[in-house]
């Protein structure tokens, strides 16, 4: 069992108002010096029986194709055994 | 002229276009479930709006591998019409046959009322019945349209005219505060480079008739009909 | 897998008490085993078996020549004419959005959206009812701020609107939101289904979503009061799905409209054990299932789990033995599980297996029909004549009425709510006539010239100062509501939502307020065709207020006398039908303004609320109305000034004058009830008053329409605003307090 | 500069919706051996002028208040500095 981390992101000089909103919540909350905030999609994919260059293959093709839009994202995974 | 209404699982409009088209323009719309592989038979597509597949994800990245968006593909490059309301403009975006991505609502909340959008462009076959800048009063509803593209492709789409629909005041001015979800600027609507496939975030189906508020959207369908009398069947 | 043994503590934990116990071993014969008593636990819990409510609900009207379906089912059924039925029930989710906002809201609209289409409706329309804490406090807005996007999130998505609703603020409801929604659905009145299995040997079909452990003991949580502990029970907590949601609804009415159905239920509330015992009990039959069949989303379920288990999504029907393929063909095209788990029997038993081993064996009589029903001690509590006590002398006039108007219509109950119905789809389907915003909302009925009204409405200040008077209100605010939308009251569901039930004040303000609403539903004619009852309602023996919601559904003879309350022009005649008495107990004026929840709501006279709305509905019927709009929240000075604002695009002032003596804070802001504003044109004015004598309702001009201020005068007081100001402390309120802190 | 990457997730047993429509889509598209996803939220906070265990607090804390929802998600961070 092959598990994939991606992380998805919005590309830098996309607006990210969720970010934003985020750290003015922050920000209200009390936590003082929070430059920045972004947010983004962390997915976990669970792959069976295929081996770990297969399943490097397999999620870069996924992430291309279906889990993140590179006109707005930009993607990055890991892979972890067992 | 025969319509075909492009049914995702999730999608939510089509009936609402189905009658427009049927009962108020008195034309012909099938409902076409998303596994149908022909589409030879219809002059204009509908890709309504709604939430295929729940919009999970993001809106439209799943629905564009339907087995029927091969032939909505085919359909646009034979040049033959595509409406993507709202949901189905997401679609087109992510299927690549509009330019650019629609976000998340700057105000990061879903919102359905009223706007005003200006035609920046009566030479499609979407628009031939608006005055050139005229206003329609349409409502919009959805949580992502914030419409966005790379700066080199935005500079594209101005100059050859593609930008269709921009938010506006009810006087046509094209202001920050008419723009209700922080689309670049202002734009409601674009087509593609061949003009047969219009995408906007307004639901002009919901302003067809004077019962519910509005008719300015009905616009929209009568010059797509016009546009189908006019053309001669070997134009495709 | 081995079974606990019940001791007293797990008896306890399920929130038995001993004797229901004894009777439960009554009713088997022996002891029973863990599954059963959680069989037992969930059904003879306060929300599925009624046992508290029972005897005052069965007081309410429940017949009429357009009921088709009264309590029992999932839903009522109205007719609507032209062969088709109106389907609407309304349902509480209060205590789930209380522990997680979003999703227990969210949930909440799946649950009541199943209970319309399982009886073969479309459902077309949602309205929402909601109750918040005052939004200084941040877990309010926290709380409102979740509901209202758990609202949006699942209803949007589902593709039902939500098409109108309510949201009033009060202190009580800090820890205890009320989260009430109302689902209206259409369907061919030869073409209803019921909950009910019938025929020997059908098959018992699971459908939908897979089980997994979210919610167990969801029903008796709702069926008890919040403490310290609440938050350890978290992980109960279900998630919605309302892409799924969409895909049952759709493949339900596909299934539909084949032969191939007998009966259909949601699982709701108790999950598969409510809804195979409530059919079986419907159907006169037994039911055979094997929880081994059930599809799961987790592993190691136990019998208990999956038969307890609140997953959303699912519903289960019996289908006519031969006709499996046909469902499971229409299920496989919408990527839904549809499994056969058992069969109808015919020994009236409900019997639960795992495999081959029987792990419970319950006659479904003993379940439903057997189970406990209390008449509970109800004892007016001795604070009640406390409250009700108001000197108005001891009441200081306002020295600036202007200003009172300004800070009554930037108040969070009266104030705009467009940044909440902005939020939802309120214009699916396009029969949305008239939209949120206005007393009701009305929908067109396509294929008919008719149409369709809807209110929800319940002031819970009332009913706490005085029950059997607010239950009445209620009843006739909401009917008021849908008359000066143009439409005829034909019908009511209802939700009651009140604190614990076995503290006899509370059961005194319930039975009372059961009587006030039984009454006007009597006077005007408007049966219930269902409803549902929120007990425990509570925080730390802190009861909310009293808060029964009426949803009423009333019919317009013909859709172009939808009518709206803001002017139409400059110009126009306003006239006042009923009359305006020095009352101003319970008044959102008297909180606002003075700080007091205090003295006896408003009188109503259900003779004279009746001849109002009938004299209305004719005024409106013979086209001589061009805005209408009742006298509630605020009285007259804020229903004036709504009719200025209500339509953003429109802005018309208003110049009256009240001649009336008597203190000028009761005649503007008192909450008199039975009143009507009208304008109408001036030639139109002789035939309005030939109306009113017929109906012996009495009618006072009180001025003009036009211009861009509002003018009202009076002996004592004048009010000079422009309107701008009104619109600009009405619309900018909720904005402004959501986004504080 | 310190970078906190959150990392929030939905608890176990709590229901995925979207996790679960990834998967079958992705199983459309023809990647196979896909047992599970899982879809969470994956966020950058990045902090100024504090040293790292004042950090690791503070991000603690506004995992705690704000960036994840304790009644049905779980949540992890990593610090990075520079
Ligand atoms: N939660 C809500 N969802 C949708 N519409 C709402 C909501 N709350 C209020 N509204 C709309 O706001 C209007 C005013 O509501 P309300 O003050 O309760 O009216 P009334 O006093 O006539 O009952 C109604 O049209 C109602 O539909
Ligand atoms: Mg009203």
């Amino acid at each position: 069992m092959i598990r994939a981390k991606v992380y998805v992101t919005l590309k830098k000089g996309v607006l990210d108002p969720q970010g934003e909103t985020v750290r003015g919540a922050l920000e209200t909350l009390g936590f003082a010096g929070v430059k920045d905030v972004r947010v983004g999609k962390f997915m976990v994919v669970t792959l069976n029986g295929v081996s770990r260059e297969e399943a490097s293959k397999r999620v870069e093709q996924m992430c291309k194709k279906l889990l993140a839009n590179p006109v707005i994202e930009d993607y990055r995974f890991e892979l972890e055994e067992g | 002229m025969r319509f075909g209404i492009i049914v995702f699982p999730g999608s939510n409009c089509e009936l609402d276009c189905q009658w427009v088209v049927e009962r108020v323009l008195g034309q012909q719309a099938d409902l076409i479930w998303h596994k149908e592989k022909d589409l030879k038979d219809y002059d204009c597509l509908i890709l309504p709006g709604g939430f295929a597949h729940g919009d999970y994800l993001r809106t439209g990245a799943i629905a564009r591998f339907s087995p029927v968006m091969k032939a909505v593909e085919r359909h646009a490059e034979d040049g033959g019409l595509i409406l993507g309301i709202c949901n189905g403009f997401q679609v087109l975006c992510e299927a690549g046959l509009l330019p650019g991505a629609l976000l998340r609502n700057t105000s990061l909340a879903f919102i359905c009322r009223h706007v005003h959008v200006r035609v920046e462009n009566t030479a499609t076959p979407f628009t031939t019945a608006c005055r050139p800048g005229q206003v329609l009063r349409v409502p919009i509803n959805h949580n992502e349209g914030r419409y966005y593209v790379d700066p080199e492709t935005l500079r594209q789409l101005n100059e050859k005219g593609q930008v269709i629909l921009r938010y506006a005041t009810t006087g046509g001015e094209i202001t920050d505060g008419a723009n209700p979800n922080g689309s670049l600027d202002n734009i409601a609507g674009v087509c593609n480079e061949g003009r047969n496939v219009l995408g906007l975030m307004p639901h002009p189906e919901r302003a067809a008739e004077a019962l519910l508020g509005s008719t300015s959207g009905l616009l929209l369908f009568e010059s797509i009909v016009r546009s189908g009398r006019t053309a001669s069947p070997m134009s495709r | 897998m081995k079974e606990s043994t019940i001791t007293q503590e797990i008896i306890a934990a399920h929130n038995l008490t001993r004797e229901e116990y004894e009777q439960v071993v009554a009713i088997l014969g022996r002891e029973p085993t863990y599954t059963e008593l959680g069989i037992f636990s969930v059904m003879w819990s306060e929300h599925c078996s009624y046992k508290s409510s029972k005897v005052h609900l069965q007081t309410l009207p429940t017949s009429g020549p357009a009921v088709l379906q009264g309590p029992g089912e999932n839903a009522g059924v109205v007719d609507l004419g032209d062969g088709l039925a109106a389907v609407f029930k309304v349902e509480s989710h209060n205590h789930p959005s209380f522990i997680e906002p979003y999703q227990g809201a969210a949930t909440g609209v799946g649950g009541i959206i199943r209970d319309i289409f399982t009886m073969g409706a479309r459902p077309i329309a949602l309205l929402d009812s909601l109750r918040f804490g005052p939004l200084a406090d941040a877990r309010n807005r926290y709380l409102m701020g979740g509901v209202v996007a758990g609202i949006s999130g699942y209803g949007n998505a589902v593709g039902v609107p939500t098409v109108g609703g309510e949201v009033c603020f009060a202190e009580c409801y800090s820890g205890n939101p009320l989260v009430n929604v109302l689902c209206l659905g259409i369907a061919p009145v030869d073409k209803l289904f019921y909950g009910r299995a019938g025929g020997i040997g059908n098959p018992v079909f699971y459908v939908g979503a897979k089980t997994g452990r979210d919610g167990i003991h969801g029903a008796t949580m709702a069926s008890e009061t919040f403490d310290e502990k609440s938050e350890e029970r978290r992980p109960t907590v279900q998630v919605g799905d309302p892409f799924r949601e969409k895909l049952l609804i759709e493949a339900c009415l596909e299934l539909m409209r084949t032969d191939a159905l007998v009966g259909i239920q949601d699982m709701g509330a108790a999950g598969l054990t409510c809804s195979s015992c409530e059919m079986a009990s419907r159907g006169g039959t037994g039911v055979e299932i094997d929880v081994r069949l059930v599809p799961r989303r987790e592993e190691g379920m136990t019998p208990y789990e999956v038969m307890l288990s609140e997953s959303q999504e699912r519903m289960l029907l019996v289908a006519r033995e031969g006709a499996e393929r046909i469902v499971q063909k229409i299920f496989a095209r919408y990527d839904l599980d549809a499994v056969v788990v058992g069969r109808v029997t015919a020994d009236g038993l409900m019997r639960v297996r795992d495999g081959k081993r029987v792990m419970a064996e319950i006659p479904v009589k003993g379940l439903v029909a057997d189970a406990p029903v209390y008449r509970r001690p109800a004892v007016r509590p001795a604070w009640q004549d406390e409250v009700q006590r108001l000197d108005l002398h001891q009441i200081p006039l306002p020295r600036e009425c202007g200003e009172v108007l300004l800070r009554l219509l930037a108040s969070p109950t009266i104030a705009c709510k467009a940044t909440v119905w902005e939020r939802y789809d309120h214009m699916l389907f396009l029969n949305t006539v008239v939209g949120p915003g206005a007393d009701a909302v009305v929908l067109r009925l396509k294929g008919t010239e008719r149409g369709i009204a809807l209110a929800m409405d319940g002031n819970g200040r009332y009913v706490f100062l005085d029950p059997c008077v607010g239950g009445m209100i209620a009843v006739a605010e909401a009917a008021r509501n849908v008359v000066t939308s143009g439409a005829e009251p034909v019908a009511i569901t209802n939700c009651l939502n009140f604190g614990d039930p076995t503290r006899p004040e509370i059961m005194w303000q319930f039975a009372e307020a059961v009587r006030g609403m039984a009454e006007a539903c009597r006077a005007l004619r408007t049966p219930v065709t269902g409803g549902n009852v929120s007990f425990y309602n509570e925080t730390m023996g802190q009861a909310i207020f009293p808060t029964p919601i009426v949803g009423m559904l009333g019919i317009l003879a013909h859709i172009d006398h939808a009518t709206t309350p803001g002017w139409k022009g400059a110009g126009d005649v306003v006239v006042l039908l009923g009359q305006t008495r020095e009352e101003l107990g319970g008044s959102e004026y008297l909180k606002v303004y003075h700080g007091l929840i205090q003295g006896r709501p408003p009188t109503i006279d259900l003779d004279l609320e009746r001849r109002v709305q009938q004299c209305c509905l004719e005024a409106i019927r013979a086209g001589l109305v061009r805005s209408a709009h009742d006298c509630s929240d605020g009285g007259l000075a804020v229903a004036l000034a709504e009719s200025c604002i209500s339509e953003p695009e429109r802005h018309i002032g208003v110049e009256v004058n009240l001649s009336e003596t008597g203190r000028p804070d009761a005649l503007l802001f008192g909450e008199g009830q039975s009143r009507i504003l009208f304008s109408l044109r001036e030639a139109d004015l002789g035939r309005l008053e030939a109306i009113a004598l017929r109906h012996a309702v009495p009618i006072t001009i009180l001025g003009r329409t036009g211009g861009s201020r509002f003018l009202c005068t009076g002996r004592t007081f004048t009010m000079d605003l422009p309107v701008a100001a009104l619109d600009q402390a009405w619309r900018g309120s909720l904005p402004t307090l959501l986004r504080q802190g």
